[in-house]
């Protein structure tokens, strides 16, 4: 396999996480739609590490950290959406529009 | 750290403790301001009993590269002109702290921005590199905008809003002096001794300009007819530990930093604007004085007085000598020890009759011995009696400009008569006379107001019977100021 | 060629399942899938012969944050989500920015083309260790802290108000 | 023995501590420490003069340690002791210490007795500190604290606004001649550059002081004896400072204070004498006052205030002793006065003690309740009138020989003010003791005084008939004070046998004819009063100084609210919130600008405006996803943009 296929694996796998969050009205939605955003960065991450820096770690020492910081954020914005959901009542991201101009 | 950095930053550590304390532990609170603002009145201590009266020279010397790229570096030091106003910013901050125990809206806030405010008023007294101090003189403004701003009196707002706008006017146009300071000289520095080393290099023009507009930061701060407006209305608005520091503190920021920075670095444009100085001083004196003696409100009438005083500071400068010199850093000493008091007794009568009023009292003076006492000494002191220490800086400052401008200061004595008038008038009205029942159930002062006005009184008196006790320390950097000015 | 069909046995089990992912209208489907997504996607960081990745992945993604997403879906979800339209209304726009986005990307292996492994894949966990303790040790600490508030943070939005 | 006099003024200082502190546990809650401290100041000052006029110590002595010291300049701390400070020194401590031992019968049972001893022993502290003080700033110092003291004693029975007020009015006077003496001192510094007395007083004499220098320092200087020693114009506050407990007006008010102008000219002296204007001003001022207060003596009815109206017409005849160029003649009526007066306030005290009034006509009769008091009180008032063989006669003659010697005008006003105070001398002895009683409950409940009370006037009694005589016998004052300069004119010869002898007639006359009228002829004083009644109105409104002067406090108020009004109004509200106002109207002109030109032109651009609107309010949706999508699509256009690129 080379390196193309990855990158090309990942490319699809972000537009359809981008579509994803453009197009989906529940909230969570958006938010697992983030992680496919994330793991198609990671999936880069991985294969210019192995294809580009074999003897190398940085990539992979990257991939560590996204994923943390990944579920960091899931775990703030999952506590979000609880509290947004507890006061509206709606998981709807319309819904959540006091800031409409 | 060494012993300035100490002074400097133990508040700001207190401040610091104080934001990890609970708002519902108010003796933590106040107890932690105490003891962090002693903790810098002793090393201030130590630092007055260490500093070496024999020379003239910066001590206790810091000086760590800040900003290279700007030549800018954390260079602290003390001389003559400072120590003294170092050691009486830690004590009148510490009497303050005290006072304001009695302060119960937001006690954590209160005594954080407090201290915070001592960090930048000793941070201004030690630097001696103009962008520090910059930095410094802007850390005082915002401490006492909210001080003003939150826990003042029924125009707070208005009062703090402009005092901010109106200082912070003030010191962006010092700050175009800095710079262009920095700018013209070589190599770029912001270092005051090294500024002072090339003042020849200036020429005149170019010293008119920014002696200008660092006056105009000056004399705001001083504050200096007709840039005063700010004043009475800040004072008066102010809780009274934040009026005595106002009072005490920041006013002789403007003071300080025409001797400091000014005189030294501009000394062709310093003697070039004399004539005019001269003029403004004897304004401010007999006009404060005109002023005050107008006054209703007791707050006010020594807000005003300040002016009257501040105008006897610039005196004692207008005339370049050492006399006036050592006249003018004494007077400042003077003036915060007894008109800080003074603001703390007119609060301690606030407190308890919730005015300030003067027509509203009368006779206290045989109800209340130990505040109607107090009150007379620093009245007096104040007005420049003998033996008190208001006698010794004024008549040095007046005896300094005589040789110069022995008219001006022949009119400038009117205003120790409309002082001696309205101090007078308010003693009559206020301790005098039959007494008013309406006060029958007031407590005289209490142990805490004690402990914060008593230093200050028996300050007063040392000063005035044996003014050595400040001047050895202010003389050998007066000579040697004197000279440089004079060059 | 095992390794070939490996890959694209991993690359259709992840675009079909996030594909679902992105389309299914049931919030509860959406997440399994996620799972599934997941999955395939440490199945390729294993093929390209990053072990410690692999590991991470299946226990943080997997079986952390998907298992977490789930359980947010379970409490906050509802009945009418089936019947409710999902998608929203500018999901042709959308459509039209991710041709643009796909058609851009698609170009991209195009710059690497032909590049293979040189070596076989090696052990990386000591390697990784050392680095995250050696050189890398204050991001790490720093990552630390970051989780240790977010962890706190979700605590407080998540409690309920103080009585 | 000249070494200890330094402690003198510290001793009493530090007592006036010791008994506002712990007179609480002292024996006579106080009292005793301060009377045994001023008998000790007494013992000590009575032994200098004894050696001094023995000639038996070397005069002047002087030392001083330094106080602190700026630039070049020293100031010092220190004593300057000659024949001057000696007989100022036992006069300050004789009557400092007969008063004291007065007060305790005079101000038994008040509230403030404790107090009233600080004040009197921090008065006489500062009071021997300006005797005895070698510079001129510490003289400054003790001259402002003396002042202070009689602030505080004028109004220590304070709950009487009268009193409150006739305290700040003293205070205030005196303040404005010490404006004066400020700049005065100022510019005898800027003379000579020293503040030590003997060093300027040897800088007069060898004439390093140019004249018109030194004549207008010292008529600065003057300026605060004018209004320390009560002199024409600024007198009005010593009649008001009756207020005050009546040992007070004995001791400041009569003895010491108001004399420390006199004392500093004549410490002066040397300065004074380079200026013959300086002189003539300290002579006429000195005239005009002797004058001015006795006429004002003639109509008042406050038993004290003719004795302090007769004070400043004394004070008067010191300066114009001394302006004259009598500089003995002035220091000697200096002294023997403060006996006779302050033994004429003493024993007002004890009348008014007894009869709890100061107005004359309430009284009448008294010599039979208070023989004692009468007694004193009559060989006061010879000694006062200058009755020959009481001091007065000696001391008022040797100045009106020296105004003569000097100008006749001099002599003839000094003559005409002797015949007026010989005339309200007998009015007020008469008006109080002799006649009828003409309040006879105040008559039935008044009494004798205690001893402690007699005792102190019998010796002032004593002091005031022997005084005089004593003193000139052998020439001993003028062997200890005297002036060794040379005056700046020549004086006429004059024989003192004829000065004294009209003198002596004149107030015999004029004392029989005061005491005639209103003892037997009560009614013509009263006719005459009616008669001239613009006359005794001027008298009684003290020629209109006292108008004149609150004119001025009227016009300093005035000018004060007006100030006020132009630094709130003016100064505050145009030129600092005008500013702002401006900077808010300036937006607001930009903002009209904005609204209708700006938008004017916006219109007009039409439905491309109108699209540009439209889409700028899509924007503004609300929901998140819209705005990721505007993002997508900038990344997409610049990233094509990057690709074209």
């Amino acid at each position: 396999m080379t390196l193309s296929h990855y990158l090309a694996l990942s490319g699809v796998l972000f537009t359809i996480g981008l579509f994803g969050v453009l197009t989906r009205r529940n909230i969570i939605g958006i938010l697992m739609s983030i992680e496919l955003l994330l793991n198609a960065a990671n999936i880069n991450f991985v294969a210019f590490n192995r294809f580009l820096y074999p003897g190398q770690h940085l990539g992979q020492l990257s991939v560590i950290f996204v994923i943390t910081l990944a579920a960091a954020e899931v775990v703030v914005g999952l506590a979000l959406v609880m509290a947004i959901y507890k006061n509206l009542k709606s998981a709807y991201v319309e819904d959540y529009n006091i800031l409409k101009g | 750290m060494s012993l300035l950095s100490l002074i400097v930053f133990a508040p700001l550590a207190g401040a610091l403790l104080i934001l990890a304390i609970p708002n519902t532990r108010t003796k933590a609170i106040q107890g932690v301001a105490a003891a962090s603002s002693a903790v810098c009145m002793i090393f201030s201590g130590y630092l007055y009993y260490a500093f070496d009266k024999s020379t003239a020279a910066m001590q206790f010397i810091e000086k760590v590269s800040w900003i290279p790229a700007f030549n800018i570096s954390y260079h602290l030091g003390v001389d003559g002109l400072s120590v003294t106003i170092v050691a009486l910013t830690a004590l009148l901050t510490l009497v303050s702290i005290i006072y304001s125990f009695n302060i119960t809206l937001r006690v954590k806030e209160f005594f954080f921005w407090f201290l915070l405010l001592e960090v930048g008023m000793l941070g201004v007294f030690v630097s001696l590199d103009l962008f520090l101090f910059y930095v410094f003189w802007e850390l005082t403004l915002v401490p006492m905008y909210f001080l003003i701003g939150v826990w003042g009196g029924p125009q707070k707002e208005y009062a703090a809003i402009k005092f901010f706008v109106y200082t912070l006017f003030g010191s962006l146009v010092m700050l175009l002096g800095i710079l262009a300071l920095y700018f013209n000289s070589a190599p770029h520095t912001f270092d005051m001794l090294e500024l002072a080393r090339q003042s020849s290099l200036f020429p005149l023009n170019f010293q008119i300009w920014v002696f200008l507009a660092l006056y105009l930061g000056f004399a705001i701060k001083i504050p200096a007819f007709p840039f005063h407006t700010w004043l009475p209305l800040a004072h008066v608005e102010a809780p009274t530990g934040v009026s005595v520091l106002l009072a005490g503190i920041l006013l002789k920021m403007g003071i300080y930093g025409l001797l400091r920075v000014s005189f030294p670095v501009l000394p062709l444009a310093a003697k070039w604007f004399m004539p005019f100085f001269i003029v403004i001083a004897v304004i401010n004196i007999i006009y404060g004085a005109l002023v005050a003696m107008a006054q209703k409100d007791l707050k006010k009438m020594v807000a005003y007085s300040s002016i009257n005083h501040m105008g006897y500071c610039m005196l004692g400068m207008a005339a370049m000598t050492t006399i006036g010199f050592n006249g003018a850093v004494l007077q400042m000493v003077t003036h915060g020890l007894i008109t800080g008091s003074l603001f703390l007794l007119v609060g301690v009568i606030y407190d308890r009759a919730h005015t300030r009023d003067i027509d509203a009292f009368g006779g206290l003076g045989a109800r209340f011995p130990i505040f109607a006492g107090l009150m007379t000494i620093q009245v007096m002191a104040s007005l420049g009696l003998p033996g008190l220490a208001g006698f010794v800086s004024e008549f040095l400052c007046f005896l300094g400009a005589f040789e110069a401008w022995p008219y001006y200061v022949a009119a400038s004595a009117i205003g120790i008569l409309v002082t001696a008038a309205f101090f007078l008038r308010m003693i009559e009205k206020v301790f005098l006379g039959p007494f008013n029942e309406k006060w029958a159930g007031l407590p005289d002062m209490n142990l805490r107001e004690l402990v914060a006005i008593v230093p200050l009184a028996v300050l007063t008196l040392v000063i005035g019977l044996w003014p050595r006790f400040c001047l050895d320390l202010i003389d050998p950097t007066i000579t040697y100021l004197v000279g440089i000015v004079n060059r | 060629m095992i390794e070939q069909i490996v890959f694209y046995m991993l690359a259709a089990v992840i675009i079909l399942s996030a594909l679902g992912v992105v389309l299914l209208p049931g919030v509860m489907h959406s997440a399994l899938c996620l799972g599934l997504c997941l999955a395939g996607v440490a199945g390729v960081f294993a093929s390209l012969g990053s072990d410690f990745i692999f590991a991470a992945q299946i226990l943080v993604y997997v079986s952390g944050i998907a298992v977490l997403i789930l359980f947010v879906v379970l409490l906050a979800g509802s009945a009418s989500d089936l019947v409710t339209r999902q998608i929203n209304e500018q999901w042709l726009p959308s459509l039209l920015i991710c041709a643009a986005f796909i058609w851009s990307f698609l170009r991209i292996p195009a710059y690497f083309s032909g590049i293979t492994a040189k070596s076989d894949p090696a052990p990386t966990v000591r390697a990784l260790a050392g680095a995250l303790l050696g050189d890398y040790a204050v991001p790490f600490e720093l990552i630390s802290i970051v989780l240790l508030a977010s962890m706190t943070g979700a605590v407080l939005f998540a409690r309920r108000k103080a009585e | 023995m000249l070494e200890y006099v330094f402690i003198l003024p510290l001793l009493s200082f530090a007592v006036a501590g010791v008994i506002l502190a712990f007179g609480k546990w002292l024996p006579g809650r106080g009292a005793s420490a301060g009377i045994a401290v001023a008998a000790w100041g007494f013992a000590q000052a009575a032994i200098l003069f004894t050696k001094a006029i023995q000639g038996k110590l070397a005069l002047p002595y002087e030392v001083s340690i330094p106080w602190f010291s700026v630039g070049s300049t020293q100031a010092t701390l220190g004593v300057y002791v000659d024949g001057l400070t000696i007989a100022m020194l036992v006069v300050v401590t004789a009557v400092s210490l007969l008063v004291q031992i007065y007060s305790i019968g005079y101000m038994r049972g008040d509230p403030r007795f404790k107090r009233y001893y600080a004040y009197l022993s921090l008065f006489t502290a500062s009071m021997l500190g300006l005797t005895i003080s070698d510079n001129m700033l510490v003289f400054f110092m003790c001259w402002e604290l003396v002042g202070v003291c009689s602030y505080l004693l004028i109004g220590f029975w304070f709950e009487k606004p009268s009193a409150a007020y006739a305290g700040k009015k003293a205070f205030i006077t005196t303040k404005l001649g010490d404006l004066g003496f400020l700049v005065g001192l100022l510019s005898l510094f800027y003379c000579t550059g020293t503040f030590r007395i003997s060093e300027i007083l040897e800088l007069a004499h060898i004439g390093f002081i140019p004249p018109a220098a030194a004549g207008a320092a010292a008529i600065l200087l003057f300026l605060g004896a004018v209004g320390k020693s009560a002199q024409f114009p600024l007198l009005i506050w010593l009649p008001d400072a009756m207020e005050g407990p009546s040992p007070v007006s004995a001791l400041i008010h009569a003895a010491t204070m108001v004399a420390a102008g006199v004392y500093m000219v004549a410490r002066l002296y040397a300065v004074y004498a380079l200026s013959p204007v300086a002189l003539d001003t300290v002579a006429w001022t000195g005239a005009i006052t002797a004058l001015t207060a006795a006429s004002m003596a003639l109509v008042c009815f406050d038993l004290k205030r003719v004795l302090a109206f007769s004070t400043v017409s004394q004070l008067g005849y010191m300066m114009l002793g001394l302006g004259a160029g009598g500089f003995t003649a002035g220091m000697f009526h200096l002294t023997t006065h403060a006996y006779f007066k302050a033994l004429l306030f003493l024993a007002a005290g004890s009348v008014i003690h007894a009869v709890h009034t100061n107005d004359m006509r309430e009284m009448g009769g008294l010599k039979n309740k208070m023989p004692v008091t009468y007694i004193t009180f009559l060989l006061g008032a010879l000694a006062l009138v200058g009755i020959p063989p009481f001091a007065g006669f000696f001391s008022k003659d040797a100045v009106l020989a020296a105004a003569l010697a000097r100008n006749p005008y001099l002599y003839a006003v000094g003559a005409v003010a002797a015949a007026m105070t010989a005339f309200y001398m007998a009015r007020a002895l008469v008006m109080t003791f002799h006649g009828e009683p003409k309040d006879m409950k105040k008559y039935d409940h008044a009494h004798e005084s205690p001893p402690v009370m007699t005792g102190p006037l019998i010796l002032l009694a004593a002091a005031s008939v022997v005084s005089g005589w004593a003193l000139s016998r052998h020439e001993i004052f003028e062997r200890l004070v005297n002036f060794e300069g040379v005056l700046p004119f020549e004086l006429h010869h004059v024989s003192h046998g004829a000065v004294a002898l009209y003198a002596g007639t004149v107030a015999v006359l004029s004392m029989g004819l005061g005491a005639w009228l209103y003892k037997s002829k009560p009614g013509i004083p009263a006719m005459l009063r009616g008669k001239f009644a613009p006359v005794a109105g001027l008298l009684d409104r003290r020629y209109g100084l006292d108008a004149f002067f609150l004119k001025f406090v009227a016009l300093g108020d005035r000018l004060s609210s007006v100030l006020f009004i132009f630094d709130l109004n003016f100064l505050d509200a145009i030129a600092i919130d005008g500013w702002a106002w401006l900077t808010e109207k300036l937006s607001r002109i930009q903002r009209w600008f904005d609204d209708n030109v700006v938008d004017a032109a916006v219109d007009a651009t039409g439905t491309v405006t109108l699209c540009a609107g439209r889409l700028a309010r899509l924007a503004q949706t609300g929901i998140v996803q819209n705005y990721l999508l505007f993002i997508a699509v900038a990344v997409s256009v610049f990233a094509a943009l990057a690709f074209a690129g």
